[in-house]
């Protein structure tokens, strides 16, 4: 079957119902969609399919033709970095990074669909996303700021709000 | 082994329906969010599986008071019947999370079987609120029958849609813990129709969604209807909760839900 | 709705590096002909963030951009001990071996750098990657020239090791629990404050808000150690009122095998969340840093547990206090039992009701 | 320009969000075997009859190994602190935890992995298990471990942890107050997102390159290193990037397994665990059970604590015996208290072992010492702040193992908490400082508990 991810048309031969994360992962060497339940229970390997968030461990490839699948790798590169893959790095919502792909491409459907810098209605759209190390907060944060249409000085990050540094005492 | 399997991508009902057969041997996918981790997982191993991604069944139908929702139809999209049958549309926001919605099917859902130590088919409570038909096709042929006989009787059958009627009003009451979930511990969704009747369904109980017959008949007293639910259930432990916890919070859900109906008239 | 809200706080302290000490890192540096920093270390990053906390100290030792450093700690070929990343010693023991090899990096720039300027190196220093005479900054000679000149010129290597190692504490009475020597490097202290919403039918809980004061000693990145802290908050909740791998311990049915059954804290359990940084500077760690992320979630579940006591008035002290354990409490209405002056809790729960005259927790009369 | 106190970004922050971090699971090395492990489907066992040859048999299998393919079978985790070891590599004989892993599988790809476990032969005679730590000193308990259900070697071979300090005959007798509470929480999965996952490759020198998620590079090659009984420079282990850790990556649980497969198949060998894996086999934050009972005076003072502790090891001591030393030493908490009886068990059941976890040994001290010191306000019926800054860690005071604090922040804390949350302090406790005792907050009882000033 022919399998478009990130805009280059692929050849896959693989088992018939061969999900997309080992489409991607094994066949193909896109290993940002990370393999952290395939059970669809932690949103790690979420990639976008027609510009929607979807699980590819709950995927079966062979659905896909003609359809049009996005990986991080498709949304910029070190040197063009998208503003949502921008605002993640300034505002620290990647710790150990093992979420961090599913996550933006979660929030990238939801700025798509257009999504507002309410941090309930952020919360709601990536529900389904676990993080174990941030806390989520910094990962609202960003997005919030992506959504706002913030612009990033990627040389320092910033701070939480509700942070307060007494120094001393 | 997957390797073996014969993929069946049916674009039009009428080829589902050819390509189900008697359904012997047939693995159905929906949206695939209950099967495909059980093939990864190696408990199974289908010989044919037949898609129902494009077979044109995730149709949702308004006509007048009469709502046919089909199997295939993306629980996320039971969010537009909000105005009409307000439960549903709560019922099916609680259900996993935004992707898990857009991919899992109204099918899938409702005819889920046993979950791994948690309660699945959180939808079979509104349907069977909503005295649901359910039409299938199987060994001898298409059938339209109540939902609670097409459950009991559901293997080598596929769903092809949902029939109901609009109620006058409807509630839907759950167990919000966690708050971020998959699986929801307890459900219970109420009904009251065009011509005054109550109808009272829950989820999270063991075996399939139950009709909570005893609580209708005394829905008229709310602390009544609570007391008679439990007459009507089997509990059970899981992982989310013990049986213990759903007898004391039964009783709960179906006051609340009563009285948002009472609300609603 | 029945639903009742209270407040709850907690305060705690936890030893930073490893209990007892005797834990060793170690790294190396070197500085290539450009004057640019390579670190060896081999200190796990597990999203803590080694690589950038001991980064920055190496270029702030040094004297060098945060962006000249690199920092491998890839392997165990090139990069020397380190026992690991845990115990909160990433920045507090391994940083500390960092620091130390940077300040010899920073000796070996500076002796070079005085031949260059023909000034004794003790009257030099290193300020944004240029060796400047102290009082008399026009006397300068840019780290990248220094390293040139120490590559060609002199023929060194421009190199130095670190290490970090406090002897082990040994217990040298058994009976007593005495210590020959401190088993602690530093204790960080932090204090939580819980705020919950209970409804006392259905025993759902909801923590609402956080507030978390921690003396972090120094912050060598506060990003960093908000990241911290909030993470170790959300786990905090996890352990308070979700997390539990038995169901019905000490039975081991119904274990979840799925995020669906395992309730790992997701994005709407959320509480709002207030943190206070405190700076008291520890005297062992690197610019005064203590460790923070391993007690990050120690102080959420009994202020948690004080605050549903607040809320409903049932102190629920198995964790996790779930909404089942709730409705028990609430049935229950256990009182303590009070007999002289003793006020006795949880009487149901102890080895006495249990243990067939196996152990017994005896209490002075 | 500082670079200490600066909120510069990330070291790697770039390549986690542009998907170029290379985590273990991202390593290709062509001709790569998959792993899969049988694991003991009953939580106590003996084992008999273990035959492995249907699975080597199977087309694409390429190694198999048991218990009889590890050099060393058993070494600890806390070896090198003169801890004995008591857990094998893999099952011998007998089975203590579900989910113990028996032989693993190495072959073409999963599918086949999987087919060969299944294929493997072996005869179990279940025995009782033991889950309840209240109950394992008891007659009839049933025998986690031939020599008993509890871990025998504390220094001077004690069976247990043992703290004393002042006389707690005395603060009892002289207590207003006796308030007495159990604490129990539970296991917690550490859940990091990346789970256990190794790659061994055999290299052409007779080395072998081990890639691993361990969150101890240094200890990971010691365990490997041991367990093979091959010296230091036949192992490279690669690894520093780690998808979450938590406690859980200290354990090197598959790496030594892989490393074994690759030596004994010649090929490159992967062994991710599944979720579930994860889930229900990985170790875990061990349960505790405490008991606290403190005397105490009306107007808040602690003066004696006698605590009682049973941590759940699972079926081996791994990290336990560490955790609950480091438990003992903080049973008093942020808090100053002169008299002291703890006493600490390592209990082993038929669970899956526990290992160090975040805040290892004190999470548990922690929730236990700070709910009973909510209980005890309450029932005193004082401020919750007021009596912690009272009983407050002050400069000068002494910890339950009689080390000088030289710098305690518990004053700080507590104040800025009250702070934070708009909570007024009588003068009094709002002008308390850190500083050494003296005056009201220097009563009778805690005069011979202060250290000289010269001593430290």
């Amino acid at each position: 079957m022919k399998l478009t991810v990130n805009g280059i048309a692929h050849d896959v031969v693989s088992a018939p119902l061969a999900t997309l994360l080992d489409v991607l992962r094994e066949d193909l060497g896109i290993t940002s969609p990370k393999a952290g339940c395939e059970q669809g229970g932690c949103g790690a390997c979420t990639v976008l399919v027609d510009g929607e968030p979807q699980r590819a461990c709950l995927t079966p490839a062979a659905s896909l033709e003609g359809l049009e699948v996005t990986t991080v790798e498709g949304l910029g590169a070190p040197e063009s970095l998208s503003p949502l893959q921008q605002a993640f790095t300034h505002h620290y919502a990647a710790q150990c990074g093992f979420c961090t792909s599913g996550m933006m491409l979660a929030a990238e459907g939801y700025l798509k669909r257009g999504g507002t810098d309410d941090r309930e209605a952020i919360q709601e759209a990536l529900a389904g996303h676990v993080c174990r190390c941030t806390g989520y907060v910094k990962i609202i944060d960003a997005v919030a700021a992506a959504a706002r249409g913030d612009s990033f000085d990627l040389t320092v990050t910033a701070p939480s709000a509700g942070m307060t540094n007494l120094g001393g005492v | 082994m997957t390797q073996g399997t014969e993929v069946l991508f049916p674009t039009s009902a009428n080829e589902a329906i050819a390509q189900f057969g008697d359904g012997s041997g047939v693995t159905v996918i929906g949206g695939g969010t209950i099967v495909m981790p059980e093939i990864t997982y190696g408990r199974m191993a289908p010989t044919k599986a037949l898609l129902l991604s494009r077979a044109g069944l995730d149709t949702l139908e308004v006509d007048g008071a009469s709502v046919t929702v089909g199997a295939a139809l993306p629980i996320g999209r039971l969010a537009e019947l909000a105005e009409d049958v307000t439960a549903l549309a709560q019922c099916a926001l609680n259900v996993a999370d935004y992707e898990i919605r857009r991919q899992g099917t109204v099918g899938g859902n409702v005819c889920a079987g046993e979950g791994h130590d948690a309660p699945r088919g959180d939808l079979q409570g509104p349907f069977l609120a909503l005295a649901a038909e359910a039409c299938s096709v199987g060994a001898d042929g298409e059938r339209t029958e109540p939902l609670d006989d097409f459950l009991a009787h559901r293997a080598g059958r596929l769903l092809l849609d949902l029939r109901f009627e609009k109620p006058a009003a409807s509630a839907f009451a759950a167990i919000d813990y966690p708050h971020t979930h998959e699986y929801t511990v307890l459900a219970v969704t109420g009904v009251r129709t065009t011509g005054g009747e109550t109808r009272l369904a829950a989820t999270g109980l063991a075996g399939y969604g139950t009709r909570l017959r005893s609580a209708e008949a005394a829905s008229s007293d709310p602390e009544q209807a609570a007391a008679a639910a439990l007459k009507d259930v089997t509990v059970g432990d899981d992982a989310l909760a013990s049986g213990w916890y759903r007898e004391r919070t039964l009783p709960v859900l179906v006051r609340r839900v009563l009285s948002e109906l009472e609300e609603a008239a | 709705m029945p639903k009742h809200t209270g407040r709850g706080i907690a305060a705690i302290e936890y030893p930073t590096g490893m209990n007892q000490n005797g834990d060793p890192s170690q790294a190396w540096i070197k500085v290539k002909p450009d004057g640019r920093v390579d670190v060896f270390a081999g200190t796990s990053d597990i999203g803590n963030g080694s690589k950038t906390i001991q980064s920055q100290i190496v270029a702030e030792t040094i004297g060098v951009p945060y962006d000249w450093v690199t920092y491998d700690n890839s392997n165990t070929d090139s990069s020397p001990v380190c026992t690991g990343t845990f115990a909160s010693r990433a920045t507090f023991v391994a940083g500390k071996a960092v620091e130390k090899a940077a300040e010899r990096v920073k000796e070996r720039i500076l002796d070079i750098a005085g031949k260059e300027l023909e000034i004794d190196p003790s009257d030099l220093e290193i300020v944004d990657g240029e060796v400047l005479a102290k009082g008399a900054p026009q006397k300068k000679i840019a780290v990248p020239d220094v390293a040139a000149a120490a590559t060609w010129t002199y023929g060194e290597l421009i190199t130095g090791t670190g290490a970090q190692l406090k002897p082990y504490a040994s217990i040298v009475d058994p009976e007593t629990g005495e210590v020959d020597l401190p088993p602690h490097s530093a204790i960080s202290y932090a204090a939580c404050a819980a705020e919950v919403e209970v409804d006392d039918e259905t025993g759902v809980v909801q923590v609402t808000r956080l507030v978390q004061v921690y003396d972090v000693g120094r912050a060598i990145n506060p990003t960093l150690v908000e990241g911290q802290i909030e993470g170790g908050a959300v786990q905090g909740l996890g352990l308070g009122v979700l997390e539990n791998c038995y169901p019905y311990y000490p039975s081991a049915e119904h274990r979840g095998g799925q995020f669906g059954s395992y309730l790992a804290p997701g994005f709407e359990d959320l509480p709002k969340i207030d943190t206070i940084i405190i700076e008291n500077p520890s005297s062992d760690g690197p610019y005064g840093a203590k460790g923070i992320g391993e007690m990050a979630n120690n102080a959420q579940p009994p202020a948690i547990a004080a605050a549903v006591f607040d809320a409903v008035g049932v102190w629920v002290t198995e964790l996790p206090i779930t909404p089942e354990r709730i409705l028990r409490a609430l049935e229950a209405k256990a009182e303590p039992v009070r007999d002289g002056k003793r006020v006795v809790f949880d009487s149901e729960l102890s080895v006495n009701a249990v243990s067939q005259g196996g152990i017994a927790f005896e209490v002075p009369a | 320009m500082k670079a200490v106190g600066a909120r510069l970004p990330r070291y790697d922050g770039i390549e986690h969000v542009t998907g170029r971090t290379t985590y273990v699971d991202d390593v290709r090395v062509p001709g790569t075997l998959w792993a899969k492990a049988l694991r003991s489907p009953l939580h106590s066992a003996t084992m008999s009859g273990l035959d492995v040859s249907p699975a080597e048999a199977m087309p694409g299998v390429h190694a198999v190994i048991t218990a009889a393919d590890v050099p060393l079978l058993e070494y600890g985790h806390l070896s090198a602190l003169g801890i004995p070891a008591d857990e094998p590599l893999l099952a011998k004989d007998e089975v203590r935890y579900k989910g113990q892993p028996i032989a693993i599988v190495a072959a073409e790809d999963e599918e086949t992995a999987m087919a060969a476990v299944d294929a493997i032969e072996v005869d179990f005679d279940e025995r009782p298990p033991l889950f309840d730590i209240r109950k394992a000193f008891d007659a009839d308990a049933p025998k986690v471990h031939p020599w008993g259900n509890w871990y025998p070697h504390f220094e001077g071979e004690m069976d247990r942890r043992q703290i004393r300090k002042g006389s707690i005959d005395e603060a009892f007798d002289r207590a207003d107050v006796i308030v007495q509470g159990v604490y129990r929480p539970a296991a917690i999965e550490h859940v990091p997102l990346e789970t256990q996952v190794s790659l061994a490759v055999p290299e052409a020198n007779g080395r072998l390159t081990v890639y691993s998620c361990t969150q101890a590079l240094y200890f990971s090659m010691g365990v490997i290193a041991a367990h093979l009984q091959v010296p230091l420079n036949k192992l490279k282990v690669v690894g520093g990037t780690v998808g979450g850790g938590f406690g859980g990556k200290v354990d090197t649980a598959s790496e030594t397994m892989c490393a074994l497969l690759a030596q004994k198949s010649g090929r490159p060998v992967k062994w991710r665990w599944t979720r579930e894996e994860e889930f229900l086999c990985s170790s875990t934050r061990a349960p505790w059970h405490m008991e606290i009972a403190d005397a105490v005076t009306k107007d808040g003072w602690i003066l004696g604590r006698k605590m009682l502790t049973l941590h759940d090891s699972g079926a081996y001591a791994r990290f336990s015996p560490y955790g609950l030393t480091k438990h003992s030493f903080h049973h008093t908490g942020a808090y100053t208290i002169p008299n002291l009886s703890f006493d600490g068990f390592v209990i082993f059941t038929n669970r899956v072992p526990t290992t160090a976890m975040r805040g290892f040994g004190v999470t548990s001290v922690s929730f236990a010492t700070e709910t009973h010191m909510s209980r005890v306000a309450n029932v005193l019926g004082l401020d919750p702040y007021e009596v912690r800054l009272k009983n407050a860690n002050r400069i000068g005071d002494t910890s339950p193992n009689r080390i000088v604090y030289t710098d305690p922040s518990t004053v700080s804390v507590v104040k800025a908490l009250a702070g934070g949350m708009e909570v007024e302090l009588a003068p009094e406790y709002a002008a308390m400082t850190r500083d050494p005792r003296e005056g009201d907050l220097l009563p009778e009882h805690l005069v011979s508990q202060m250290a000289d000033p010269e001593a430290h």
